[in-house]
């Protein structure tokens, strides 16, 4: 009876729709609370790198390194990266949701999401905390002046 | 055959339906004898709107009843207050039977979820309402019940909500264009009688005909104050309800009596309750002058409608009016507190914001009387059943609202009453139609159902004539508000007489130009511009033949009451074609006594 | 008593003056379009006229084929609902002067319901989510006489209560644009009518019931909807409260 | 509706980012050589505007967001939505108006 073509780019509400667990809640709660944390700790984290002292000019391996060998960075950071990613994370899915009309399509674009969420996670995670602040064998004038001392 | 689709079974291209029970119109009234209905028997509801859309959501007062919660009242008082305000042309049993059920009315209405206004304690509250006073006039009295200024509106959505719950069936945007009238053996041998047998429909999306078959019909369709030009009624209330009821050679009852709101937006017609009144708004002449003191020194601006509007009339009359062309009185509520008037009169505030500019806190408001209410219509019995002579009821045929004419307003509604019609009188049409479908059985169709719609929409569809069905309905139209308003005569009512004449003969060459099947509302409007040009027709033959003043007919050249020859209903007939050009041709008047009980008549003063 | 703000002769001068105003509305007849097509109609208006008048005008004397929906003519029916230059309004609402008139006025069906013919769309589905949230008073007891409310009891919902679903707010919503499954403002705000009326013992269903992928948290809390509204309804706070009555678990 | 509309752009693009930030960050896992050569990158001019870009972006974001969070969670927040918008875009330049010169000393300057 209707033109379907013209504007209308999605099928009504049917019944059904209601299924699983419902996590909407929490995901809302979640953007709300990490939101709030994440003001400080990005605000915190692009103080630090960008504006004071050199700024950007002054990130270089050792200037990681420096900041990771004080624990406080390293919570800091994965806080961070948990917070941020998982954050932007839901937030893409929501976007899927709205834009995405076609259930194939929105579920290749979800999966993609979720997989490269995981795996960045993950991958970070390992990089804050296996982190080796003096690779055997690189040069030292890269690495961060307390390497000397530990060095034969 | 039976099934809840709005397909139905397509035969021939036209779509069959059946059910128990069909209410046409979805309205406060159609929607409460759904609710009775419903439940108990299978019930479709055919509206040519959304229900929502209904012009009972218009509704701005209140809805009487003497629930006494703020001020001492009974039902009697009310009945008495109803009797009067009619000017005694009510049939005082069912006004009895409105005020005693009002109760349970509204508090049918709250439980259903209605949220009215509450007293502190918790009570629903109650307000002033023109004519509806204490012990028979003494004061002014609080007995109508209300929800801010939307309080047909919260009836209307209350209604609705509950066919929801209900699950109601409803046909949305489906126009009932016929009612089917089949011949059947009657009781005794040899004779036939006529019995409803169903509905037919146009519905507007596909512009497919579907046949209702159903074994007892409800019309709520609602009023038709569009014969008129400044009105308060909806665009749609073009009385085709009444109109199919006329057309079908069934009488309709006191067409000359229809009410003029005193307070319309001047020039527009919109209306501003008389909740405004009953809060303490004053009407003032061009001099600043509550005039109404003059004429109705007890109750002033509370003064029934029929009354206010008429001494608005005569203030403009005699050099009075407001404004450049001195053409309208002033609605005066600067002296009550703005909080009071957010709080208990914000849509109408609203309304004179948006559309005249006026800002009603510090300026009085332009008004003039507008076209708003048909106490004439439909005649039933105080069953709902609907009468196709004084007494004889037309089995499984009921009405009910505004169409209807049962008649408890008489010559002139009470604000607050009709609300209350609707419920009282919508409920008893869908419990009458459930008790009357348990044994009845189907009336078989007539041959051709369809046919008589098929052939009156094909004749409006291939309009290829020059005439444009707008400058016929705004001629009309102009014409009964100079003719055929506040002030009637011969004269003019003749004139709009001769009027109609003209116009019959030029709708028979009117253009339409929409010539497709989906949402033709243009083939609609010529069809309901018939029924209009009908409707007009009867109410000035009828006003005509009223040779006095009463309620809402008001007779410059008769201008009294006369109790001797008129202290009855007028009922007119279709005779003959109505297409034929003199009316006295096809309408025959006859009259119906008034029920009287405790009430004789008596001069009607305020 | 003396009224002196009556003497305001200065209102309505005898020869109302006209204008002449451009309407270009976009047309689309299902029976011949494939796509909509956008149409220009000069129309001669009053200062006091609104857009439903000048598209009555257009009906009743250029072409009767200009379908849309009206009823009641003042705002109360919610029939007319369109979007009047980009914005959602109802015609019998908005006066012509208040519009910009150096420009030509863009008239359109509303948005994100299935267009049926010119003005018109399907309001089916927007009925559906309406009837989806259970709007109606759930209360097990039967009382003789009225269930007692206090005003304030009373007041507390009384804004959702105007709602006319004239559907401004939702066909305004950009995620009911997108996702034509959400629930939409409007059926929040009549589900927020229930849950907050103290009557209402059913308050917990229905916010099981907007708590849904389609619910409330669907809401990013654009407000199109509060500007669209044409009651004036807070529809963004009404929203916000059913979210937080859901986090609280009761209202 | 525009707030959301940028809310929305600017969300994305930081998703973008991180995914990229991440990635890079990980290479000091990989070597200090490695990292370095990807960090000085960020040091060109033109990279020096893309960050000037992401911290308009995040700028505009958490702001909007605190406003978006005062919407739902403090009782007259939508009543004072625009306002809160219009004091979000002050604050956000503001932040620009501090961060900008800074910035742009450190990426072009010596
Ligand atoms: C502005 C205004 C204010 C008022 N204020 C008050 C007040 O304060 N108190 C009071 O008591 N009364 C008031 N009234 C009067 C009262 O509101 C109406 O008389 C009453 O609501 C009529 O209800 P109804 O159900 O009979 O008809 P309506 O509500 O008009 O419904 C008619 C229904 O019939 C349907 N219909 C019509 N024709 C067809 C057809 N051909 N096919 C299918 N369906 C059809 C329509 O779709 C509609 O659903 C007011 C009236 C107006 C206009
Ligand atoms: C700086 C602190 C931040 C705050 C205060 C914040 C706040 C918020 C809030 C409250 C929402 C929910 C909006 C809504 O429901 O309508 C949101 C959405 C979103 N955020 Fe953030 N956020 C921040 C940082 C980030 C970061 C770092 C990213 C990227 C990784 C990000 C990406 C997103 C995305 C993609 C959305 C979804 C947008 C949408 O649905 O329109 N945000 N943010
Ligand atoms: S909330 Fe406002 S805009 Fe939405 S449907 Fe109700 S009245 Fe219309
Ligand atoms: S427009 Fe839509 S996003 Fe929320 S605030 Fe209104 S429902
Ligand atoms: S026509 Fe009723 S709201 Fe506009």
């Amino acid at each position: 009876m209707s033109t379907v073509n013209i504007e209308t780019p999605r099928a009504p509400r049917g019944a059904g729709t209601r299924r699983g667990v419902n996590l909407e809640k929490w995901g809302w709660i979640y953007m709300r609370a990490s939101g709030v944390v994440l003001v400080v700790l990005i605000f915190g984290h692009l103080f630090v790198n960008l504006v004071a002292g050199e700024g950007v000019k002054a990130i270089d391996f050792a200037f990681v390194a420096g900041k990771w060998a004080d624990p406080f960075w390293v919570v800091w950071d994965t806080a961070l990266l948990w917070l941020a990613l998982i954050h932007g994370a839901n937030g893409m899915r929501t976007i899927v949701n709205d834009y995405a009309s076609n259930a194939l399509l929105r579920t290749i674009f979800k999966g993609a999401l979720l997989v490269s969420t995981v795996v960045l996670l993950i991958l970070g995670t390992l990089v804050i905390y296996t982190f080796d602040p003096c690779p055997v064998g690189a040069p030292a004038d890269l690495l961060p002046s307390f390497c000397e001392a530990g060095r034969p | 055959m039976t099934d809840d689709t709005t397909r139905g079974t397509l035969i021939d291209g036209i779509h069959y339906h059946q059910h128990d029970v069909v209410i046409v119109g979805a309205g406060g009234a159609g929607m409460r004898a759904a609710i009775e209905a419903g439940p108990h028997a299978n019930t479709a509801v055919i509206s040519k709107l959304y229900p929502t859309r209904s012009h009972t959501g218009a509704a701005q007062g209140g809805m009487a009843a003497a629930l006494a919660n703020v001020e001492e009242d009974n039902w009697e008082w009310h009945t008495f207050d109803t009797v009067k305000g009619g000017d005694y042309l009510v049939d005082q049993d069912a006004a009895e039977i409105l005020a005693k059920e009002a109760i349970d009315a509204v508090i049918d209405l709250e439980n259903m979820g209605l949220p009215f206004n509450r007293t502190p304690d918790g009570k629903i509250d109650q307000r002033r309402f023109g004519g509806h006073t204490a012990e028979h006039g003494k004061a002014p009295v609080r007995r109508a019940c209300y929800a801010a200024d939307r309080t047909g509106h919260m009836i209307l959505q209350t209604l609705y909500q509950n066919c929801v719950k209900h699950g109601i069936n409803f046909f949305n945007e489906f126009y009932v264009l016929d009612l089917l009238m089949t011949d059947v053996p009657g009781e005794k041998k040899g004779t036939t009688t006529r019995k409803p047998s169903g509905v037919v429909a146009y519905e507007l999306a596909t512009g497919e005909i579907h046949v209702f078959q159903a074994k007892a019909i409800i019309f709520a369709t609602g009023g038709y104050g569009k014969i008129f030009k400044t009105t308060s009624n909806a665009h749609t209330l073009t009385g085709d309800g009444v109109g199919i009821i006329w057309r079908k050679g069934l009488p309709l009852e006191d067409m000359e009596f229809f009410q003029f709101h005193p307070t319309g937006l001047a020039g527009l017609g919109i209306l501003l309750s008389e909740a405004a009144r009953g809060e303490g708004a004053i009407l003032r002449n061009s001099e600043g002058e509550r005039f109404m003191e003059r004429y109705a020194p007890t109750i002033k601006d509370l003064a029934p409608r029929d009354i206010i509007a008429r001494c608005m009339a005569t203030e403009i009359r005699e050099g009075r009016g407001g404004g450049p062309n001195k053409d309208y009185v002033f609605l005066d509520i600067t002296h009550l507190e703005p909080a009071v008037i957010d709080a208990k009169l914000p849509d109408i505030t609203e309304f004179a914001r948006t559309y005249l500019g006026v800002e009603p806190y510090y300026e009085p408001v332009p008004v003039l009387p507008t076209a708003h209410y048909a106490m004439g219509g439909i005649p039933t019995n105080v069953k709902a059943e609907v009468l196709s002579d004084n007494t004889t009821v037309v089995p499984g045929l009921y009405a009910a609202g505004e169409c209807a004419c049962v008649s408890v307003h008489g010559s002139n509604r009470l604000g607050t009453n009709s609300l209350l019609d609707i419920n009282v009188f919508g409920k008893r049409a869908g419990k009458n139609a459930v008790e009357y479908v348990k044994t009845a059985e189907f009336v078989p169709l007539p041959v051709d159902p369809a046919a008589g719609v098929l052939a009156v929409l094909a004749g409006v569809r291939k309009g290829n004539g020059t005439e444009r069905i707008s400058d016929i309905r705004r001629e009309l139209q102009e014409s009964m508000d100079r003719n055929a308003q506040v002030y009637r005569t011969e004269k003019s009512l003749s004139e709009v007489t001769e009027l109609i004449e003209r116009l019959r003969a030029r709708y028979k060459n009117i253009a339409v130009q929409d010539k497709g099947k989906r949402f033709n509302t243009d083939l609609l409007e010529a069809v309901e511009l018939g029924f209009l040009l009908d409707l007009a027709e009867v109410l000035v033959y009828s006003a005509r033949s009223r040779k006095e003043s009463r309620g809402g007919h008001f007779r410059e050249d008769f201008p009294t009451r006369d109790d001797a020859n008129y202290l009855v209903h007028t009922m007119a007939y279709l005779t003959g074609d109505p297409e034929s050009a003199d009316a006295g041709e096809h309408i025959r008047l006859d009259t119906k006594p008034v029920v009287i009980t405790n009430y004789p008549p008596m001069e009607r003063k305020y | 008593m003396s009224a002196p703000t009556l003497e305001r002769e200065s209102s309505a001068p005898e020869v109302i003056p006209t204008f002449t105003a451009t309407l270009i509305i976009r047309r689309f007849d299902p029976e011949v379009d494939t796509e909509p097509r956008w149409e220009d109609f000069d129309v001669e208006v009053y200062p006091t006229d609104r857009v439903l008048d000048a598209l009555h005008k257009i009906k009743w004397e250029q072409d009767g084929s200009l379908t849309f929906r009206r009823s009641c003519a003042h705002g109360v029916c919610g029939s007319d609902a369109m979007r009047i230059n980009g914005r959602n309004r109802l015609a019998c609402k908005t006066l012509i002067k208040d519009l910009d008139l150096s420009k030509p006025i863009y008239v359109e069906a509303i948005k994100g319901l299935p267009l049926e013919k010119d003005l018109i769309v399907n309001m089916d589905p927007f009925f559906k989510s309406f009837a989806d949230v259970q709007p109606f008073l759930i209360a097990a007891s039967k009382p003789d006489k009225e269930r007692r409310q206090s005003p304030a009891e009373r007041e507390r919902f009384d804004d959702t209560t105007k709602c006319i679903l004239c559907a401004a707010c939702t066909s305004s919503c950009p995620v009911f644009w997108t996702d034509g499954q959400y629930f939409g403002p409007a059926a929040i705000v009549n589900a927020h009518r229930f849950i907050f009326d103290s009557r209402d013992e059913g308050a917990q269903v229905r916010l099981d019931i907007l708590n849904d992928k389609e619910g409330v948290w669907r809401c990013r809390t654009t407000f199109n909807c509060t500007e669209a509204c044409p009651r004036g309804i807070q529809v963004t706070q009404a929203i916000s409260e059913v979210k937080q009555a859901i986090m609280r678990g009761k209202p | 509706m525009w707030s959301w509309v940028l809310h929305r752009i600017t969300g994305v693009a930081i998703f973008f980012f991180l995914l990229v930030h991440i990635l890079d960050t990980a290479l000091v896992r990989v070597s200090p050589e490695a990292y370095n050569v990807v960090i000085d990158s960020y040091k060109t001019p033109i990279m020096g505007l893309g960050e000037l870009g992401l911290v308009v972006a995040i700028g505009f974001h958490a702001l909007n967001g605190l406003r978006i969070i005062l919407i739902d969670f403090w009782s007259v927040g939508p009543k004072y939505h625009k306002l809160m918008f219009v004091v979000v875009i002050l604050l956000w330049a503001i932040l620009l108006i501090g961060f900008t010169p800074r910035h742009l000393m450190h990426v072009f300057g010596g």
